[in-house]
């Protein structure tokens, strides 16, 4: 028998080491969310003891050097944008992938798939900067100010997008052939099959994909910052200019000192409040397997 | 995906409505992407040049090129890769080989993680402002640019990493074990090599998520625009050169542009690259298995 | 599981009643004492008791979900790898239990060596997939990592038809030659028991007869634990033959008897109706 | 792999190349021998593009000293100088009178303008008008002498230096101010207000006079009676303007002080106009 304890092999005969140090990465991995948790709390922690949580949502307004600190209406505003990028984007998305999947020649639903992955190539800044100059003024010309509600849920839901149309087109690929096989079997006709066979089968996985955009669209701060108007409000009407938490962040956080940069922080908090919320429903959903 | 299209002829008028929907959808997005990349195109080509490419931005970055920027992303890049790569697959490799599905503590940390890559770009930002330049002390830098963004790629690298290990064959686990060799002599050999292009995919993924980041770095790597000569020199990233630009420099938008440019077709570049691997990867699966 | 040393004279006595079944000329090579398999609490297997031989083929046979498997996986301890796997009794190997905790499993399964129903060659070339293993298990000499590796694919006939093409990739051999290299890569580690898990089901019929040659051959000089479910191959090649049965969704082992015995003239109800083909 | 190798590559080739440019600008270092060190300045994004263009400047005079620009805003730039995480802040205003723990040095002046949409055919504005619009009194601009068109009011966000100016010209509180849009920086107001001809704005007089010159659809309105020229803020008579200002916590001296006098000096008037600011008088 050969020597089983060379001095070469020993650590990878001893999963146990290895497994330590795997484990003290994934510790690491974790560990920086909690990290992350604590610093927020941390650097808001001076104005959620002096001021109160609920003064962050029953303030009337959100000038913080005169103290007011109302973050309801960007929390609102937040919710809203993301909501609406969502709702513009999934229907694209998923009509997107069944186009992908079941209508366009191979070659050119392969032209196109590259195309959707390059949409997701352009970054956030490229997309503001394309708001800023041609969208706004666009909807400013019918409606101004232009930089609105609606300017930042278009900019939002083109960036979403792809996500939506890649995560769709991969959960609808994994639904068995079989199931296809067998509407075309009973003789559904093909808008039957993908409306009432495919999406419901891969629903979970269309669920999941759209979420992770919900996720990205909430969190995304300089896109949002040059379109949006930053008007802190309850937006009442689509071309009402609003401000998202990310966008009070990026604009204040330079010049923002003491209670002023606690209360930035207090969004943050907040926000990652919300995509703990949204993560752990796309778990849910999924029943803990989102990936693999 | 073609040979999964359907054959049949049909003429409803139902699946009218849904072809009209599916191709105006496609139009639209079609319309949309042309729109947006013809805008930068026109805008930005002119000034796009090699000497742009090469030489330092003069008079606050309305002349002159995009050179030391382009050093500084790439050595932000760089950095973050080399911290993010080795943690990420061995955490992937922990959950998807040491832990059990459905355990405890795979349900945990994949769900802290997904938790992770959901939190906005700009709380990593501050998260990286107050820990690494300031806590740690590395000041506005590169290094702390580049960890900001490594913590901010992990998830990413992670998720895909896992998913590649978990789509390699369990044959070859059994087989591995049944030659008595340990998991890690199993992960360095077989699977990790086997999941190589998923992993890759991933890394592209996540450079092409740092590289168009504007909002974790402003407060981490900074500002500077001059050529970085170490690490622990502050550098700006060809986001944040095209945010100011475009925010704060009177008569920069031609340089935006063409930046913009720059950075798309980066961006392009890394996720055809990203697209290109997950396919071969898709592809050697169905061979392998 | 109980912690206990059981030296290989004890293991002998207490297998003494197993024995007397096989045959007693013969050490024993592996004796499973009460054995028994969960899943997540349900049995699926329950108490076999079962020497196998050394030098010998001992083929288990019977219907699908009757524990055959899983109880050959249990005699390597390939059942730790199972989520939710729970195996009782003791398995005695060269007078050690190996179901211990103490026990080396790595080095166990270099002793016995295991064979899938699908061919699972690493997605290395021929060379690296036998001697990534010797590597990894502390051979370091290059030279002797070659003879192993010329003699270990000599044994299974497979060095004259890969020899010059060794550093292709192994995934590129027929089904036939790749579940060769799989048993060639298991003799490399000079196992003195290979275990088979239905190594020629998923191979055309003439792959399998070489298949089977090849494991006619090993007797020689190894110990073959093979399940099956091709009676006529059990026929053939076995020289006892286990058969196992289930009730109520579990499995158990319903005799063990030299082949001739139990084609020939099965004594047991079961075991005439599983050869006639009356039943399973 | 191989992309990383490629991009491994690059990055060392990249730092080299930067580590040959610091050598052979070292080895020029043969004129002036004294200076050298490193100088952090933080703080207002509306002097960084300045400062950091005189940084670069002097890093040439001075090959020994490095000089590092990060933009914050003005009272993160004072609140840096006086903890000492910067050896000079910047300000886009004068130190307030209560401010005497630090010292300030004015390195040059900006106005700020009200800019309209070219378009609008509004020639002038009172300030009772400008008021009046930015308390939501008047909305539409045919009340102000214009045509039926409603107004887009543009705020600056929280906290920048320019918004304390304009509030404090006007006499307004933040809170009333009925804002249409809430900008960041200087460029993102002009672009609302080029993009949107109902727009009034206030921003930066030298970027608007250039963005104006360019063809920028902006057009500068005067307050009261005094154009809003770059001249009339060099010689005082504007009223709406600032200095630009940069602070240290002591006395300056040694390598501060060095460049604080370079960027007060006469050789980087250039500079100042180049940055569309006013230079000091001479």
């Amino acid at each position: 028998m050969i020597s089983s304890k060379s001095s070469f092999s020993f650590l990878w005969r001893n999963d146990k080491i290895l497994g330590r140090v795997l484990w003290a990465s994934a510790c690491l991995s974790t560990a920086l969310l909690i990290l992350i948790a604590m610093f927020l709390v941390k650097e808001s922690w001076p104005v959620l003891t002096s001021i109160g949580i609920t003064r962050f949502i029953t303030d009337a307004g959100w000038y913080p050097l005169e103290k007011l600190f109302g973050l309801a209406p960007m929390l609102g505003a937040t919710v809203i944008v993301s909501t609406l990028a969502v709702l513009i984007a999934a229907p694209l998305g998923i009509a997107s992938a069944i186009f992908c999947s079941f209508i366009a020649p191979r070659r050119i639903a392969q032209a196109y798939r590259s195309l959707i992955a390059l949409l997701a190539g352009i970054p956030s800044v490229a997309y503001g900067l394309w708001g800023l100059t041609v969208l706004v003024p666009l909807i400013g010309q019918f409606q101004p100010p232009g930089a609105s509600l609606l300017a930042a849920s278009l900019i939002l839901s083109l960036m979403i997008l792809p996500t939506i149309a890649l995560t769709t087109d991969a959960a609808i690929s994994t639904v068995p052939k079989s199931y296809l096989q067998g509407a075309t079997a009973l003789g559904l006709t093909r808008e039957a099959t993908i409306i009432k066979v495919i999406l419901p089968a891969a629903r979970a996985s269309i669920g999941a994909g759209i979420l992770l955009a919900a996720a990205r669209a909430l969190g995304e701060t300089m896109a949002v910052l040059m379109v949006a108007g930053n008007v802190v409000q309850f937006p009442t009407s689509l071309f009402d200019p609003m401000r998202t938490l990310t966008a009070n962040m990026a604009l204040e956080m330079a010049y923002a000192t003491g209670d002023h940069r606690a209360s930035l922080f207090v969004s943050g908090l907040m926000l990652t409040a919300i995509v703990m919320a949204l993560a752990t429903l796309a778990w849910r959903l999924s029943g803990g397997r989102v990936h693999g | 995906m073609a040979e999964m299209a359907i054959t049949r002829k049909n003429n409803s008028a139902r699946d009218l409505g849904l072809m009209l929907v599916v191709w105006s959808a496609t139009a639209i997005i079609i319309a949309a992407f042309t729109w947006i990349i013809g805008d930068f195109i026109i805008h930005g080509f002119e000034r796009l040049s090699w000497s742009f490419l090469t030489t330092s931005p003069s008079n606050a970055g309305r002349s002159g090129g995009i050179a030391p920027i382009l050093v500084s992303t790439l050595l932000i890049l760089l950095i973050a890769i080399t911290v993010a790569l080795p943690i990420g697959v061995a955490t992937a490799a922990f959950l998807s080989e040491f832990t059990r599905v459905g355990g405890r503590v795979r349900q945990i940390t994949t769900l802290s993680l997904d938790i992770l890559a959901g939190v906005p770009s700009i709380v990593f930002g501050l998260f990286g402002n107050a820990f690494f330049c300031i806590w740690l002390g590395l000041g506005f830098s590169i290094l702390s640019g580049g960890l900001t963004l490594a913590c901010m790629v992990l998830p990413i690298l992670i998720r895909t990493t896992q998913a590649g290990l978990s789509s390699v064959p369990d044959e070859w686990r059994r087989g591995a074990s049944a030659l008595g060799l340990s998991r890690g002599a199993a992960l360095t050999h077989i699977l990790l090599p086997a999941a190589t292009p998923a992993i890759a995919a991933g890394l592209m993924l996540g450079i092409g998520r740092a590289a168009a980041e504007t909002a974790a770095l402003i407060f981490t790597s900074g500002y500077v625009d001059r050529m970085p000569s170490s690490l622990d020199d502050s550098g700006r990233a060809l986001a944040v050169h095209i945010y100011d630009l475009t925010m704060n420099v009177a008569g920069g938008d031609a340089n935006a542009y063409a930046s913009a440019l720059v950075l798309i077709s980066l961006l392009i570049l890394i996720n055809s690259v990203a697209v290109t691997l997950t396919n071969r990867y898709g592809s050697q699966r169905i061979t392998a298995s | 599981m109980k912690l206990e040393f059981v030296s290989y004279d004890e293991c002998k006595r207490a297998d003494s009643n197993i024995r007397q079944l096989a045959q007693p000329t013969h050490e024993v090579a592996l004796a499973a004492k009460g054995i028994t398999i969960t899943y997540s609490g349900a049995r699926a297997l329950r108490d076999v008791t079962l020497s196998i031989a050394r030098n010998e083929i001992t083929a288990l046979i019977g219907p699908s979900g009757c524990g055959k498997t899983s109880f050959l996986s249990s005699l390597n301890r390939m059942t730790d790898l199972i989520p939710g796997c729970k195996v009782t009794g003791h398995v005695y190997h060269d007078g050690i239990n190996i179901h211990e905790p103490k026990t080396d499993v790595q080095e166990l399964r270099c002793h016995i060596g295991m064979i899938f129903q699908k061919p699972n060659p690493f997605p290395l070339s021929i060379r690296r997939n036998l001697e990534m293993p010797l590597k990894e298990h502390g051979l370091t000499n290059a030279a002797q990592r070659y003879e192993r590796i010329e003699h270990a694919l000599t044994e299974v006939g497979l060095w004259s038809e890969v020899k010059d093409r060794l550093d292709q990739p192994a995934l590129a051999l027929s089904g036939g030659q790749q579940q060769r290299l799989c048993i060639a890569r298991a003799l490399a580690l000079e196992p003195s028991i290979l275990l088979m898990d239905e190594p020629c089901s998923a191979l055309d019929p003439i792959s399998s007869a070489v298949v089977e040659d090849l494991i006619i051959r090993l007797r020689e000089k190894y110990t073959v634990v093979v399940v099956t479910h091709n009676l006529g191959q059990a026929k053939r090649i076995a020289d006892s033959v286990a058969l196992f049965w289930f009730q109520d969704g579990c499995g158990y082992l319903v005799e063990h008897t030299p082949t001739d015995a139990i084609f020939n003239a099965a004594q047991n109800a079961i075991t005439k109706a599983y050869i006639s083909g009356a039943r399973g | 792999m191989i992309t990383m190798n490629v991009l491994r590559a690059l990055g060392i080739l990249m730092a080299g190349m930067s580590f040959a440019n610091l050598a052979t600008s070292a080895a020029d270092d043969t004129k002036q021998p004294t200076l050298a060190g490193k100088l952090t300045i933080t703080g207002s994004s509306t002097v960084a593009p300045l400062v950091a263009e005189i940084g670069k400047r002097f890093e040439q005079l001075h090959p020994g000293v490095r000089i590092d620009v990060q933009t914050g805003g003005s009272s993160r730039g004072i609140a840096d100088a006086r903890s000492g995480l910067a050896d000079i802040g910047m300000a886009s205003r004068d130190l307030k009178s209560d401010e005497t723990d630090i010292k300030g040095h004015v390195i040059a002046r900006d106005g700020i303008g009200m800019i309209v949409n070219a378009a609008n055919p509004v020639q002038s504005l009172t300030d009772a008008h400008i008021i009046d619009i930015y308390l939501g009194k008047v909305t539409n601009w045919k009340d102000v002498g214009g045509s039926d068109m409603a107004i887009s009011v543009v705020n600056k966000a929280e906290g920048r230096s320019t918004l304390e100016l304009f509030a404090q010209h006007y006499k307004l509180k933040n809170s009333d101010i009925k804002a249409s849009v809430i900008i960041g920086d200087n460029q993102q107001g002009i672009k609302t207000v080029s993009g949107n001809p109902g727009a009034i704005g206030y921003v930066s007089i030298g970027t608007a006079e250039f963005e104006a010159g360019q063809g920028t659809p902006i057009k500068l309105l005067p307050l009261g009676t005094v154009a809003a020229t770059v001249e009339n803020v060099q010689n005082a008579s504007f009223p709406l303007s600032r200095s630009l200002t940069l602070v240290t916590k002591d006395e300056a001296k040694d390598l501060p002080k060095a460049f604080i006098d370079f960027a007060r000096s006469k050789d980087v008037h250039d500079l100042v106009k180049e940055q569309f600011f006013v230079p000091l008088a001479e």
